[in-house]
């Protein structure tokens, strides 16, 4: 599943884009896990979750959306334009 | 004139600046219904919490900008009687003073005028993906986001107007 | 830039169309401590209850609305933090279509902007001395005040906001 | 002192200002009732109070002003721009 990240995520990630195995997870909460778990700059970039917003096929929703036969999951952080 | 007027975007997205007046005209032009347009321009502050800032840059999720503000128009347009509505975002590296954000909306009666548009900011402070970041002196910043942004987007909940 | 804005008027009253863009620029060249300018602009509309009409003649009381507008621009200036106000309210004959009436409001924040807008619009609309008389196929006839607009100004009695 | 009449106060009275002897009235509600009765047009444009604004000097005010050393009163309909 296509992941995306932005803002001040993108560049703990070091990527904006990329492919990720989600290793069985069925919420975007669990997909954040198996990633902290995975390597340091996952862990830094969700190591605050309340931080952390989340849109799946373009929707936003929360941590706990389901994500099972999703495309695209993005991560970032509360949004300040305008 | 009213031609090609259902070819004209309601939602831009770009790099460039915009012309305040030529959107208000091409908005208005040809229906003669209309009695109040409101617009809001967002400028770039110099002086932030952190002293003034040399330039800001505003990143956004191309494609998903477009959706999100399509979103935020088409719930406008259900909640008041709106003659046009029409967002601007601008993206990229901006200067102190210079224009980032254009929203405009036009009816027959100032007050859903003025509510359609300050819906529109609400809301779009809240949900629509851009972020921004900031070039002081102390280095580049990503700007956090605010509290009563929150609250007022709440204000619009269940159908309440202001 | 800022030099001479202090000899801008805030307040006119005249004839002559207007350039919203312009207005804009002047108003907010120079500060960029600005964050949010909002617009409100009235134009004269073709159908009315009466049917559609071909022209509008407004009157109004030289010197007396002048008078008027300053005291309503003062009260949004002491209620709100304002960066810039300015009112442009056009008399004589106008076509449907046409500009009547420009107010702007700038400052830090949407929130004063929005609000010091909607309330000089809302006082202008009940204690400005202007009178609309319409021109249709019944002859002219004197536009009668609307209790909405009534309604309008007495929600910011007693310091109120919104 | 000087009376001002504007929109169609303006019209029925057949002038948009003039010297007027107060009579001695005291309120801008007595002087309207002077005018009443002087002639018919004075009734017609003052014929529903309710419709009836009034400006002491400039200042906006209500018929129960008081009028003693104005210089210049104004009548008006509800006022109507915007």
């Amino acid at each position: 599943m296509q992941v995306l990240y932005f803002a001040w995520m993108r560049e703990r990630v070091g990527a904006a884009a990329e492919e990720v195995d989600p290793e069985g997870a069925a919420t975007a909460r669990e997909l954040v896990e198996r990633l902290r778990a995975r390597e340091e700059r996952y862990a830094l970039a969700f190591a605050d979750l309340a931080a952390v917003r989340v849109a799946v096929d373009q929707e936003m929703t929360d941590l706990d959306a389901p994500i099972s036969g999703a495309r695209e999951i993005a991560f970032f952080p509360p949004v300040t334009g305008g | 004139m009213a031609d090609g007027a259902g070819a004209r975007p309601q939602v831009s997205v770009q790099r460039e600046d915009f012309d305040i007046a030529a959107e208000i005209e091409a908005l208005t032009a040809g229906n003669r219904d209309i009695g109040a347009v409101v617009s809001f321009t967002g400028l770039v502050r110099e002086m932030t919490g952190e002293g003034a800032i040399a330039a800001m840059e505003l990143e956004h999720w191309p494609g998903g900008t477009e959706n999100a503000l399509g979103k935020i128009v088409a719930e406008a347009e259900a909640r008041w009687p709106l003659d046009g509505v029409r967002v601007i975002h601008r993206y990229g590296p901006m200067a102190p003073g210079e224009r980032i954000v254009l929203v405009l909306a036009a009816s027959r009666h100032r007050a859903a005028a003025f509510e359609a548009a300050a819906f529109l900011m609400d809301y779009l402070k809240t949900r629509a993906p851009f972020w921004k970041k900031e070039h002081g002196p102390g280095g580049g910043r990503w700007v956090d986001a605010r509290e009563c942004d929150d609250a007022a987007a709440e204000r619009w909940r269940d159908g309440r107007r202001g």
